[in-house]
């Protein structure tokens, strides 16, 4: 019984009313890796819910999450001290990339979530990236949770209320010129990464993307969560929920 | 926790405890190691497989409701052998008794299944899954008492295996079918596989069907084996919404040998040692054994059928 | 909020609203009218009325699960005569179609019913309770098209008024009797009846049998009228689990034309208004109507059965 | 829409810590009766719970309730200025006696409710009666609750923990030489209730019982509430709750 865990919540925040940022007792085995995720219980919902793992240290996790429907709902009613049924780590984790590429990460909304981790990452490792991070606007933007360090950020909001004017994907395709990519590790709604994936096969980019099916074991037991890919439909749960952007059949 | 005592036998099969994965929440079999204790388990059981390898149903294929789930997963599966020469090996390890699930569109895909699996080692039982309601190409086998009793006929001649008939719940009296396929030679029956339900999604206007499980289904679920175990004389699996430590025992006291786990094997994976936990309690309190306390207050049961 | 565009017809019964109560919950019909404002019911209907009064099965006869309540009242009701003589002039100072339930141990009861009733004033249908499964001394008449068939053949024979057909949801395939019902001349069908099932009390360590209502049944009994939508072109009354204004409109997307509350109309007595409510701010932004709205997601409806 | 209302909570009392006292705005018509009940939708539980007014001014409404399961648990958790979704006043009451008898009132655990209220509306009218209440043990006992007035109080409890070891129905059998009584009103466990019955019978003394029975509609649509009688099966939440003890086949 390693994954399936009772975890204390050692801190809340909540930023800008809907979004909530738990940190929680690490007891995770092994330890996670960015792009893995946990499927909490959340007593608002009859299945559990996954949510990225936004950063991890030897003794706490951190979520990221914003309050969408009746899960979240409740999730976000938990209080410090209280416990979380869950199960985790779970799921493959974005591919650890060679020193020598140009790595770009694209985030678009809560997208933010398993990059905010893979950029820590990133960034202990020392190597060189950039960020870019769009939101529908200035009230769901969540920028001053980008980890301090050397890298260039750039921000975008589809209404311009803050940051550019343009969504996440057409500044990170006005940017290609001067700004050299070789690979992308991205996660964000599915039309966001679908759109991605196109720019980045027209410009022979390596990219890798984390999809968001609804799950219900979490675990690649139910064969519940399955997305289309080239080679047959693939767990996103397990196989997933990164996966390289050409193996997705879009739709 | 002396797990001894929980040791029953259905018929020629003996498991440790009553507590079982149901098919379709436990994959192939092993893959639930790090998440549930598998001491608590009884009994392995695969995913139903088929013939030929299967794709199952376009996504989406999981909708939920407060108390219980919809899926509509379609039988997706590697087939029976690529399970044979991949993963049959790593379930013997395990030490349980093997029970594989198989299905597919028709009787005879079926019946190959369990030809070509007859002759592999390690196998105790072979789950005829005749209630899938998510292929839509056929129609459900144990919808129909004839059809069950054929293809339990047909099994029964080409294996010595043990045979489990899995009913569907969706019939008008689901003593019809059980009846038949016990009359066939099914050595236990698994009662029930998921309701027939609908959902209509107001994202994409879009009306999607599949089969219903979790704890909306138990009431239902605990009716059929209670009715079954009225009618039949081998041994049932009670299947269907169990959710708690209280409803596995009512499950037992409706009539059920052993219980099959599936939503909630899921939603709490340590619900098999919490079962294994209460009924050992509840059998010392009431200084009584397990096999006692089957059918306990399935008042109707005929005497004579009880053998 | 104005009613009028949520008048609708299925054939000869013209509703001023959609949403019905379920026979069962509303006692004769009048009772509830300090509790609930019927001006958002489109017609009265009664409990299950037998020929003989009816004393009904021995308390306890309800039981509750987490999301919907089994009973077994075993159709207590004051019999037909009593009803005509006693509650039938209070109903029709309501103005609205009454429609009584009659029900029975035999075909031949039910028939009494409609004949003796059939003289009276002011009944606009009769629906055929052809599916309580709480009458221990006899079979569920709609689990078997023949039967069906029969019932409803007999009694278009002695009635000109309205016969709607009310199907019990613990079949195969609920068309069968569906249609069944329509080819022996039913004007409407109501679609579903409570589903069997069994609860056990801990306190007294008996077990109940039951029907099952509520929340918990209705993706079942969606697709239930999902169903019958795509086979039979007489109007179908959706019951079953309605507990919301959303699930309302979805039982109408399936193919209902008009829908029943049964449990949730004791649980949230507005529901009525919330339910038409509802439907008139969906009409309006969506430039649609009710007429147009029935069975709109229900996408395999056959062309040719649409009349 | 008369006895289908949302009731706000005026104020919250807890005792003993598993009883409640609510007073409720008295939003109720007609003015209610003593017997009469409020079925009250809980949130704990799928189906409403039924609860004696324990008394009722111009104002407010009050219930008295013992935590006993999943519905009266959720229910103990309403705070002061929340709202509660009730059926009522539903049942009918106790028939108001001949001021010329000698009345008492016999409680027994949470069958103190509804007496209180028919104790203070026969001190309003300014009649004469004896108050037998009885609890399981000292924590159990509520009697601080009784309404100030001029009347014969009798408390026992089963342990003997507080006022007379015995059970209410053998302290009132005992003191009927002393204390004559020549009608009875009455309400507690279904047990009690019989067993008083019976003493009531031999000796030739009037009764009125309130039953507890499982409800739905508690509105007498649905005939889920019925207790047998000698005129056949009777719905407790219209027909009663309170009944001629004559009439009630006790099983
Ligand atoms: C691998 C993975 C990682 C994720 N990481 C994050 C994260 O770090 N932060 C974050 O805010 N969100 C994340 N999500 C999305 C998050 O799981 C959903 O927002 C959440 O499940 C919604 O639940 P709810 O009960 O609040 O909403 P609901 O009331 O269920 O519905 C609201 C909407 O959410 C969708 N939804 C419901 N259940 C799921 C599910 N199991 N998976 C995906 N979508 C669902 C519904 O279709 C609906 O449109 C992740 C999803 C996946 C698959
Ligand atoms: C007319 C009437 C008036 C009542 N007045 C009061 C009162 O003033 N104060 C008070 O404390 N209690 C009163 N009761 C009893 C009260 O209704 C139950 O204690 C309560 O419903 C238990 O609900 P629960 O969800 O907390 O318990 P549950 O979790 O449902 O179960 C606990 C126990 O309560 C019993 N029970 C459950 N539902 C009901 C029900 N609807 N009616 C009766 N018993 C039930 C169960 O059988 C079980 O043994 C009254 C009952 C009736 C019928
Ligand atoms: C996601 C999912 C997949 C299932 N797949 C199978 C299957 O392959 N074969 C089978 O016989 N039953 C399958 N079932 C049915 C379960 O084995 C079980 O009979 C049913 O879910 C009722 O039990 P439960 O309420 O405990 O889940 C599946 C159920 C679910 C929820
Ligand atoms: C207490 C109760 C009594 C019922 N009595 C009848 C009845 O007399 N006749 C009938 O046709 N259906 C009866 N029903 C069934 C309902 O009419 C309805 O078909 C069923 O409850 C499903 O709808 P619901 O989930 O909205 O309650 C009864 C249901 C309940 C809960
Ligand atoms: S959610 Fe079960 S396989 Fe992915
Ligand atoms: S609870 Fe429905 S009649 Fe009494």
């Amino acid at each position: 019984m390693k994954k399936h865990k009772i975890m204390q919540v050692l801190s809340k925040k909540i930023y800008k009313e809907k979004f909530v940022e738990l940190f929680l007792e690490n007891d995770l085995t092994p330890f996670p890796r960015p792009g893995q995720f946990l499927h909490i219980l959340t007593g608002g919902a009859f299945i559990r819910r996954p949510l990225s793992i936004a950063g991890c240290t030897e003794n706490s996790v951190r979520i990221l999450f914003e309050i969408k429907g009746k899960g979240t709902k409740k999730l976000s009613e938990i209080s410090k001290g209280q416990y979380l049924d869950i199960v985790g780590p779970v799921g493959n984790n974005f591919p650890l990339p060679d020193r020598k590429k140009e790595i770009s990460l694209v985030a678009g909304g809560m997208g933010l979530a398993p990059l905010l981790f893979l950029a820590s990452q990133l960034i202990s490792e020392k190597m060189n990236f950039k960020f870019f991070y769009g939101a529908r606007d200035k009230g769901h933007l969540l920028d001053f949770l980008l980890p301090k360090g050397d890298y260039k950020k750039f921000i975008s909001t589809d209404d311009g209320s803050d940051g550019e004017k343009l969504t996440v994907v057409e500044m990170f395709e006005r940017k290609l010129n001067n700004e050299k990519t070789d690979i992308v590790f991205a996660a964000g709604p599915y039309q966001m990464l679908k759109a991605l994936s196109e720019i980045c096969r027209n410009n022979n980019i390596e990219a890798y993307v984390s999809l968001e099916n609804i799950m219900f074991c979490g675990l690649g037991v139910c064969q519940g969560c399955v997305t289309e890919t080239i080679n047959g439909y693939k767990r996103v749960c397990r196989d997933g929920p990164v996966f390289d952007h050409r193996e997705i059949k879009w739709t | 926790m002396d797990l001894k005592q929980l040791k029953i036998k259905l018929g020629k099969l003996v498991l440790d405890t009553p507590v079982l994965p149901a098919s379709g929440t436990f994959g192939y079999g092993d893959e639930l190691q790090d998440v549930t204790d598998y001491k608590f388990l009884g009994a392995i059981i695969t995913k139903t497989l088929t013939w030929e390898q299967t794709q199952g149903n376009p996504p989406p294929r999981i909708w939920e409701f407060e108390n219980g789930l919809m899926n509509s997963i379609g039988l997706q599966n590697i087939g029976v052998r690529c399970f044979a020469s991949e993963k049959l090996s790593c379930l013997k390890k395990l030490k349980k008794p093997i029970i594989v699930s198989v299905g597919g569109k028709s009787p005879e895909d079926i019946l190959k299944c369990i030809e070509f699996l007859d002759r592999k080692n390690g196998i105790s039982a072979f789950e005829l899954n005749l209630s899938c309601p998510n292929i839509k190409t056929s129609k459900i086998i144990s919808e129909d008492p004839r059809s069950t009793f054929n293809i339990i006929k047909k099994a029964k001649k080409i294996t010595d295996k043990i045979i489990i008939a899995k009913l569907s719940p969706n019939v008008r009296d689901i003593c019809e079918t059980g009846i038949a396929a016990e009359e066939a030679g099914a050595d236990i029956l698994c009662a029930v596989n998921t309701y027939k339900g609908l959902y209509y999604d107001w994202n994409n206007k879009k009306m999607y069907t599949g089969g219903v499980s979790g704890s909306m289904i138990f009431p239902m679920a605990l009716r059929a084996v209670y009715e079954l175990y009225q009618k039949v004389s081998i041994p049932i699996i009670g299947v269907g919404g169990i959710s708690s430590e209280k409803r596995a025992l009512e499950m037992i006291f409706a009539g059920a040998s052993a219980i099959g786990l599936g939503t909630f094997l899921i939603i709490n994976p340590e619900l098999p040692m919490k079962i294994c936990k209460f009924l050992i309690d509840y059998l010392k309190t009431n200084h009584t054994n397990l096999q006692s306390i089957i059918g306990l207050y399935n008042e109707k049961r005929q005497k004579e059928t009880d053998c």
